[in-house]
């Protein structure tokens, strides 16, 4: 009862953070970015055709109306009309999505997978030879530029071994994409019963996520190591070998399992980041995603279409952050009282 | 029954190897993290006063000369040398992510110590404000900001510093909000230190090992964006020899053979947040309080 | 209002009705302190004793004003502390000092011996340098420290000398009562010896009034005048030690009295127990506080908090059951 | 068959010719609809199609008259529109235009240019024959020189008018939303496939009403982003590719066999100077900067030596070209003793220039690092596209007057014709002219010239006019001085021939053939 | 009394110093717990008393070297068994109570978990019978509303709760022959100290378990050990029986302990 109170009034803190960003975004970009009028019109326009755009665009209202004006619209999920994709905003971040989401869940997933345990075995070993192995590794995978890991595994595997095909998005070009069902490559080949269609799509998701692995594994990887590190010299940890239990018992039951409490907060926030596009990877590797159209909107000052993607990214932090706390929540007995 | 007192026995001879189990921590990575800062740091100075040619003069090679004696590091695409601007650049991406890590541990952890020390309904404000400002992933903010108010050393430094100051905020908020209520804190009170000071001449500088730590997490997400920023042509000014921006300049040359031109800025790259990382390693470990006893 | 726990001579120190009340998850009161009097005067040692969580410290620490009392008044000479603006309050820390429980938690482990006792010089007294230097050399010399102690840190000195620096800060601007929260209950037994001889020494050099707080009762026995007891937020019992010790009156008291082993071979004790673990101070109800663990409770001790009963010589007791019917 | 896949750096935004919003809208307007007109193309010995600057042949028009300000078209019969069915009629064309100049856009302003300004300009005589009449701004009819040349270009794209009708909408009556994605068209290519932001894939129209079909029936425009366009091209997943690469890597390219070609299309990298502002206030200055580009040394390092020197404010085949920059050749000591002459021997300046192209920045700093050597400091001020044109607008107009030293940019010369560059670039800012004389160059002489001689039929008399206004442009060294002729490099697969150049710098596809 | 059930023998060991030196923290350590009886080792912070408990199990803390000497149990030498070896004496032979109950729990399981996965691996069986079992030891231990109790977290537990849950399973759910008590009431109340203290008794009385108990609080030690152990600065310094030592001492350094512990000439 307690708890879902608790619960309750976490998510109620979403909505005030929203407004915030929202707001915070309007403005930025309005006094940022200046006036968009110019994208809409032809070098050569007369000064009249500019000033039935500015109107047009309702950029001839005073700034609060104009912020008002936004306000509603967005109420009606209606973030306005990208330049340069001539689409609602709206629809391009929803086509856009799925392609972020299965790279993101992947490479999460594959980050997650190898991270944990290369954590757990760093802190097992804690000042031999596998954890040195480990934290250099990982210390790689934070210091590297997830673009430059990116370029260099292009150049390994599709130019020189030619095993893995090149960075030219979810699929090999001429292959149209199957019917959209869930948007999820991995999902709808199958469903469309096209297991060869499906390995394709494996094929064209390995680098990016591996890129995406490398460089979130690290992280997660070295807070592992440090928490389990803690969490095994801790009372409760020597109370447990001093019953008797085995080595794996103490490592993946009772040390792990508070171990992951911080875990779980920086994979919060790497999820955020990664579901809101893997901007520079997203770009190297033509991945169809949010990543790329942001970059895209920034390259050419796209002004509703970023001013839609931010939201929509803080929006999945804030809510990255909600589950990370219900998570929590959960996890961890002691917040629940 | 009762056992005779033992002899002041001196170290036992005999180590049982079976049993030792390890040694404690060197400070191998603190060594090696301050090696590799201090020698960016030489480099920097050095680069002030020599650099084998002038970093910023295009055209001294060819273009794209591999590395050779004249050119130990070979040139870029506009044949300048890319040792000289390899050099220039520790000035830059280091200067900056200093810059912008000490501008925002200066104001991050001096709101934070006013919201943390005296609470209440100003720090609630702070608080949430900060968490909006979190909200917005780090790498676009920098990105959207610098692309809207243009290149340059001074915004890319704002820029990275105001994307820090939420989180040494909080830091040092929630180090301050525990510890003041410590009994130092409250001994520091009662020999009738007013509260600006307890919190600062006395809570503050015993907070300065999570804060520490963190900081060279940030220059190292900061040294990181910078050449992120460069690379997306946002960073500095177009012919500054910042390492991102150097990248970027020979990302062509990455699949037709010319691998100098962005291999060693990326190399450059890594060992200076891998130094960053280094060093927060080692002062974490070594600020941790259980190590402190 | 009957303040029956009179001290002999003129109370230096005041409490009257002392409440603290902290809010606590889901708008639930915990009620730390609840009514408390006490009254300290000039060179006596008040010991405070109780279980943990009893309020003890939270009473010490409204006294001083490190936290804001819910209610109360407590005067000084005469001289209100609380109620008190907060601004006004650096004044009254020449009067009242405190010395901590945990002399390694209590210094600041970035300032040497010499910066920590310096500090309450220079903030209250207007002393040239030369003249603090001076001071400050007399006042490790008088805890029992030497100057070549001085330049040292924390980490760099033992337990016990650590606890001397706290007292030496106590007392460095000469205040009239010192309040010992625990001196000694995370010192060594050997150590502990000593440092309370030295705080008995300073007692008498200085005619330092003492609040002297601990759930160690051989101690208490030691150092203290007089003895209050609580539990719970209040006081249940108090007089002076040799009464309370030798007659205790109150079912807590003796339960406490009786649960303390003696480190001598061949003395056998006869327990009072009491059921149970100690309740909660949340939301209390209106009835004794120790109703539910008591032996001796009675249908009438749900029936409102009991107040405390002079039974004369000072010696007082929140029970009206015993008071009935004398042991 | 194998498709042919072409690198695009980014998605489409609008399909709708009269709403075109960037380069790769352009692009995929030449290829899936027509016009009345197209280029003429003649094949040059590498295989390789070359338009004609100036010449049209017909398309959707069988045949046209030219009368004055009036053009006759008499239409194809039996074009069909796709996949409607539809017959064209005069009605798709009068519509097509109408839209042209109701919709704000693009469309509007390339119409203003070509002469057509209203939609009663043009009328649909009979379902065969459409007739119009072309004006100056203010409406009087006049014979527009380029009215007819400019029918070739994407904009005058002929749609379905029955088909877009009904898409129409009481908030939309030019069906504009529907139009931006769907076509209603009768050219070669329809989309048959398109994944937003990854590709879009042609077929050719079955049946096409020319009775040629392509060589490819199947054609992937592939949004690369950023990725690495070499690799690609040498893992023979991309067959086409112009933009995104640098000049080192087309050498590359070229030399590991893949066909590298490279068109000398008009588009023109130039420098204006802010003449109204020091220190560009007196010509000398300006000449001086002109004697000191090295425009070998941009050609060699920033370009792999593809382009040359442009040396005409005009479109080198332009008549009215006439080489009147051809002076300016580097010339430091020159340079240096301008700079004396005019009590400036050393000084600084902002040098403008958009971060949308990245060769740009290579040339400004061998530009900026040759200015060093006169003594003259250029700080480097590469801006994001829209920053710029707000800060060239508000210059231009008067609004603000932050900006100030240089300004670097390229544009394409499509017009071979001198006058709508003039209106734009070198006449004194009014109503209908200057809209781009981001130098603020003005002089009363040139401004009468061109008003005079605008759309003067008397041939000789306008070249002499134009020459003269040329010759006093290169003088004053203030307004859009020509640097270098960029061209367009193309790189393809080497089982691809019969590629188009031409001044629009675009593919087409229904041309290109297999070897 | 009879046998000895477990004898330390001449132990030392060292620490490695951050400055990679051993600095030598026990010295020659040698005492024996009686079978059947109840030892206390007593001594101040620091002494090592700790330090040679947890070396019996094997889980002394990684710095720590041991230089020389033999932990006999049952004639076993406990340094010289590997870690499986250990592993099965563990729980099943010696057994311990740890200072701070609370922090010696598991804070994200359940207290009846964590009893029940004690049991399931010291005696097998099914999980709902273990969670039975982990039921009734809590009730033998005196803790009210067992099923309810065995379903919160430590850190619904006061204290003296978590202190009997802790004994719970270390004493019942396990079944050992050696329970060692590492000061298992230091920082619980004095009321609650001596339920506790009853507790203890009462068990190692009823299954007959060899118990040590390290203390610094010579009044718990006078009135239920058997044997004393007398600690300082990392060597024993007397052993004799209960009576002899509080009685007799013939170490200085004991009589100075007691004379501290009774506050007799405390100034001194
Ligand atoms: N800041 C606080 N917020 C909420 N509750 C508090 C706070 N400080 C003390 N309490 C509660 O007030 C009650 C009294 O605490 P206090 O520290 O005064 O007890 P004590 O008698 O000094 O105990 P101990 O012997 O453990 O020091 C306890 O229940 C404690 O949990
Ligand atoms: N991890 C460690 N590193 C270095 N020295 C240690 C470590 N742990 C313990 N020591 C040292 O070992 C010695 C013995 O410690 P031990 O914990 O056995 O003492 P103890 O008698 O149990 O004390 P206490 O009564 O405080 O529990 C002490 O001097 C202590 O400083
Ligand atoms: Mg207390
Ligand atoms: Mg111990």
């Amino acid at each position: 009862m307690l708890l879902g109170r608790m619960i309750f009034r976490r998510m109620l803190w979403v909505f005030p953070v929203a407004f915030g960003v929202v707001t915070l975004t309007f403005f930025m970009a309005r006094v940022f970015n200046g006036d968009p009028t110019e994208l809409y019109v032809p070098p050569e326009a007369t000064d009249a055709l500019r000033a039935q755009i500015r109107a047009r665009l309702g950029l001839a209202d005073p700034l609060p109306v104009q912020y008002v004006n936004y306000l509603w619209n967005l109420l009606r999920f209606d973030l306005g009309i990208s330049f340069t994709t001539g689409q609602s905003v709206a629809a391009d971040l929803w086509d856009r999505l799925p392609a972020t989401l299965e790279l993101g869940l992947v490479g999460l997933s594959l980050g997650i997978a190898t991270g944990i345990p290369l954590g757990v075995i760093a802190a097992v070993y804690r000042e031999r030879w596998p954890d040195f192995l480990v934290r250099g590794v990982t210390l790689g995978g934070m210091a590297l530029p997830q673009f430059w890991v990116g370029l260099v595994l292009i150049s390994i595997f599709f130019v020189s071994l030619r095993i893995l095909p090149g960075p030219v998005g979810r699929l090999p070009i001429g292959v149209p994409l199957p019917a959209k069902i869930t948007g999820f490559l991995m999902i709808d080949t199958l469903l469309a019963g096209d297991p060869a269609l499906w390995w394709q799509a494996v094929r064209q998701l390995v680098l990016p996520a591996l890129t995406l692995g490398f460089s979130t594994a690290s992280p997660i990887a070295r807070v592992t190591r440090s928490a389990m590190v803690e969490a095994m010299q801790s009372d409760y940890i020597r109370t447990a070998i001093a019953m008797g239990h085995g080595r794996r018992v103490v490592w993946f039951r009772y040390s792990l399992r508070n171990a992951l409490l911080p875990v779980v907060t920086l994979i919060g926030g790497v999820a955020g980041h990664i579901f809101a596009g893997a901007v520079l990877l997203e770009s190297i590797f033509s991945w169809p995603g949010l990543g790329q159209y942001a970059l895209q909107s920034i390259e050419r000052s796209d002004f509703a279409a970023l001013q839609g993607f931010v939201i929509y990214a803080s929006l999945l932090y804030v809510l990255a952050f909600l589950v990370v706390d219900l998570l929590y929540m959960f996890i961890d007995p002691r917040i629940r009282a | 029954m009762k056992i005779a007192r033992l002899p002041l026995a001196t170290l036992e001879t005999s180590v049982v190897p079976s049993r030792a189990r390890r040694k404690p921590k060197s400070y191998w990575a603190l060594r090696i993290g301050i090696g590799i800062l201090a020698f960016y740091i030489a480099v920097a100075l050095l680069s002030l006063v020599w650099t084998p040619y002038d970093p910023l003069t295009p055209g001294i090679g060819d273009g794209y000369d591999a590395p050779s004696l004249a050119f130990p590091l070979g040139t870029d695409r506009l044949g300048a040398d890319m040792l000289s601007r390899l050099m220039a650049g520790a000035r830059y991406d280091l200067g900056i992510s200093l810059t912008a890590v000490a501008i925002a541990l200066t104001v991050g952890t001096t709101i934070g110590t006013f919201a943390g020390y005296y609470g209440g309904k100003v720090d609630i404000a702070i608080l949430r404000g900060v968490e909006i400002f979190q909200a917005f992933p780090g790498l676009l903010f920098a990105m959207l900001v610098v692309q809207a108010v243009g290149a340059g050393i001074t915004n890319v430094i704002l820029v990275l510093s105001f994307v820090g100051i939420p989180d040494y905020l909080r830091l040092a908020r929630a180090e301050i909000h525990a510890k003041r209520h410590w009994q130092y804190a409250e001994a520091a009170r009662m020999v009738g230190n007013p509260p600006w000071r307890v919190a600062f001449r006395h809570l503050l500088p015993n907070s300065v090992g999570p804060v520490l730590a963190f900081t060279s997490i940030n220059a190292a997400f900061s040294a990181l964006v910078t050449a992120s920023l460069g690379f997306l042509g946002l960073g500095l000014g177009p012919n500054t020899p910042e390492w991102g921006s150097m990248i970027a300049r020979g990302q062509d040359g990455v699949m037709t053979g010319q691998w100098w031109v962005s291999f060693f800025p990326g190399l450059a790259i890594m060992g200076l947040t891998g130094s960053f990382y280094l060093l927060g390693d080692a002062l974490s470990d070594i600020t941790d309080p259980r190590r402190r006893q | 209002m009957s303040f029956v726990n009179m001290s002999v001579g003129d109370a230096i120190l005041q409490v009257r009705d002392l409440h603290k009340i902290f809010p606590v998850e889901g708008g639930r009161r915990l009620v730390a302190v609840d009514g408390v009097d006490l009254d300290v005067a000039a060179g006596e040692t008040l010991a405070l004793v109780g279980e943990s969580g009893s309020g003890k410290s939270t009473v010490a620490r409204c006294i001083v004003r490190l936290i804001e009392p819910s209610g109360g008044e407590v005067t000084i000479d005469g001289t209100a502390i609380v109620p008190l603006p907060t601004k006004r309050l650096a004044g009254i820390y020449r009067r009242i000092q405190m010395v901590f429980q945990d002399p390694n938690a209590s210094l600041n482990p970035r300032m040497n011996v010499r910066q920590v006792l310096d500090e309450p010089l220079r903030l209250h007294l207007a002393l040239s340098g030369a003249e603090r230097a001076g001071r400050v050399r007399e006042l490790v010399e008088m805890v029992g420290l030497t100057p070549a102690h001085l330049e040292r840190y924390p980490h760099e000195l033992s337990g016990g000398q650590r606890q001397r620096v706290g007292i030496a800060r106590a007392i460095a601007v000469s205040p009239d009562i010192v309040i010992l929260d625990e001196p000694t209950s995370s010192l060594d037994v050997s150590v502990r010896g000593q440092i309370l001889g030295l705080l008995l020494d300073l007692q008498q050099r200085l005619g330092l009034a003492y609040l002297f707080i601990s759930h160690d009762l051989q101690v208490v026995q030691h150092v203290a005048d007089r003895v209050a007891v609580m539990y719970l937020g209040s006081i249940v019992e108090t007089g002076p030690v040799a009464d309370v010790f030798r007659d205790p009156r109150h079912p807590y008291t003796r339960a406490l009295l009786s649960a303390a082993p003696v480190a001598q071979w061949g003395v056998k004790r006869t327990r009072v127990r009491l059921a149970g673990e100690i309740a909660s101070a949340i939301d209390p109800p209106d009835a004794c506080r120790l109703v539910g663990r008591c032996p001796m409770a009675q249908p009438s001790c749900s029936a409102g908090k009991p107040s405390l009963i002079d039974l004369g010589q000072a010696h007082a007791v929140a029970c009206p059951v015993v008071v009935d019917r004398p042991t | 068959a194998k498709p042919l896949v072409h690198a695009i750096p980014s998605d489409i935004a609008s399909l709708d010719p009269a709403d075109i919003r960037g380069q790769q809208d352009q692009e995929i307007g030449v290829n899936v609809y027509e016009r009345l007109v197209q280029l003429k193309f003649t094949e040059q010995k590498d295989g390789t199609l070359m338009a004609d600057p100036v010449e049209v042949v017909p398309q959707l028009a069988e045949s046209w008259k030219v009368e004055g300000p009036v053009i006759t078209f008499k239409l194809r019969p039996g074009v069909k529109f796709y996949p409607t069915g539809n017959p064209m009629t005069s009605e798709d064309v009068r519509y097509s235009f109408e839209r042209l100049v109701r919709i704000t856009g693009n469309g509007k302003n390339q119409a203003g240019i070509a002469g057509l300004f209203k939609a009663e300009q043009v009328e649909a005589v009979d379902p065969m024959t459409v007739k119009i009449t072309f004006t100056d701004g203010t409406g009087v009819p006049t014979a527009v020189p380029v009215a007819l040349t400019s029918m070739k270009f994407q904009q005058f794209a002929i749609i379905d008018s029955v088909e877009v009708k009904k898409h129409a909408t009481a908030e939309d009556p030019w069906a504009n939303t529907w139009l931006i994605k769907n076509l209603a068209t009768t050219g070669p290519y329809y989309i048959a496939n398109r994944t937003l932001g990854q590709q879009l894939e042609l077929k050719a129209v079955p049946n096409h009403w020319s009775g040629k079909q392509p060589a490819f029936e199947d054609v992937i425009l592939r949004i690369t982003g950023n990725a690495d366009l070499v690799s690609l091209i040498k893992g023979g997943v991309v067959d086409y590719a112009a933009e995104g690469l640098t000049g080192r890597q087309y050498d590359a390219l070229a030399a590991a066999g893949f066909p590298v070609l490279h068109g000398e299309t008009p588009s023109i990298l130039r420098i204006s100077m802010a003449m109204d502002k020091e220190p560009f206030i007196d010509a000398r200055v300006r000449q001086a900067m002109l004697y000191a580009i090295p425009h070998d040394r941009i050609l060699k390092t920033a370009l792999a030596g593809r382009g040359k020197r442009q040396v005409c404010l005009y479109n080198p085949e332009d008549p009215t070209c006439a080489n009147s920059y051809e002076k300016y050749k580097l010339d430091l000591a020159k340079a240096k003793a301008l700079l004396q002459e005019a009590g400036k021997p050393s000084f600084s300046f902002d040098f403008w220039y958009s971060t949308a192209l990245p060769y740009n920045s290579d040339i400004a700093i061998i530009i900026a690092d040759s200015l060093k050597s006169i003594g003259v400091t250029a700080n480097l001020k590469p801006t994001p596209a829209l920053q710029l044109l707000d800060a060239i607008r508000a210059r231009i107009n008067g609004a603000d007057q932050t900006m100030s030293g240089m300004y670097l940019n390229e544009a394409v010369i499509w017009l071979n014709d001198p006058s709508t560059m003039t209106n734009s670039t070198v006449a004194s800012k009014a109503a209908l002219s200057g809209v781009g004389n981001w130098a603020r160059y003005s002089d009363p002489e040139t401004d009468e010239l061109h008003f005079k001689f605008r759309n003067s039929s008397d041939v000789a008399a306008r070249t002499a006019a134009y020459k003269k206004i040329q010759a006093k442009a290169a003088e004053a060294a203030a307004t859009i001085n020509p640097l270098i002729m960029l061209g367009r490099t193309i790189v393809i697969n080497p089982r691809i021939t019969n590629i188009t150049f031409s001044q629009d710098p675009y593919a087409r596809y229904a041309y290109m053939k297999l070897k | 009394m009879s046998g000895v059930l477990l004898e330390v023998e001449n132990y030392s060991g060292a620490f490695w110093s951050p400055t990679n030196e051993l600095v030598p923290v026990l010295h020659q350590v040698s005492y024996r717990l009686k079978t059947g009886a109840m030892t206390a080792v007593v001594g101040e912070t620091g002494s090592g008393k700790s330090l040679v408990a947890l070396s019996i199990f094997g889980i002394q803390p990684a710095a720590f070297v041991c230089t020389s000497g033999r932990i006999l149990y049952r004639d076993t030498d406990l340094l010289g068994i590997d870690e499986k070896e250990m592993r099965s004496l563990r729980g099943a032979e010696i057994s311990m109570v740890f200072q701070d109950a609370r922090a010696a729990l598991n804070p994200v399981f359940t207290v009846g978990r964590q009893l029940a996965d004690v049991y399931q691996l010291q005696h097998g069986g099914g999980r709902s019978a273990a969670m039975a079992k982990a039921i009734e030891a809590l009730r033998q231990v005196s803790i009210p509303e067992p099923e309810r109790r065995a379903r919160q977290y430590p850190h619904e537990f006061s204290g003296g709760m978590a202190q009997r849950a802790m004994i719970a399973m270390a004493a019942l759910t396990c079944r050992p022959s050696l329970l060692i008590l590492d000061e298992p009431t230091t920082g619980l109340d004095v009321t609650i100290q001596s339920d506790i203290m009853e507790l203890i008794v009462e068990l190692s009385r009823q299954r007959g378990l060899t118990t040590c108990l390290i203390t610094h609080d010579l009044g718990v030690v006078a009135e239920i050990c058997d044997e004393v152990v007398v600690m300082n600065a990392g060597r024993v310094v007397e052993t004799g029986t209960t009576e002899a030592i509080f009685t007799a001492p013939t170490e200085t350094y004991t009589r100075r302990l007691l004379a501290a512990s009774q506050l007799l000439e405390a100034a001194a």
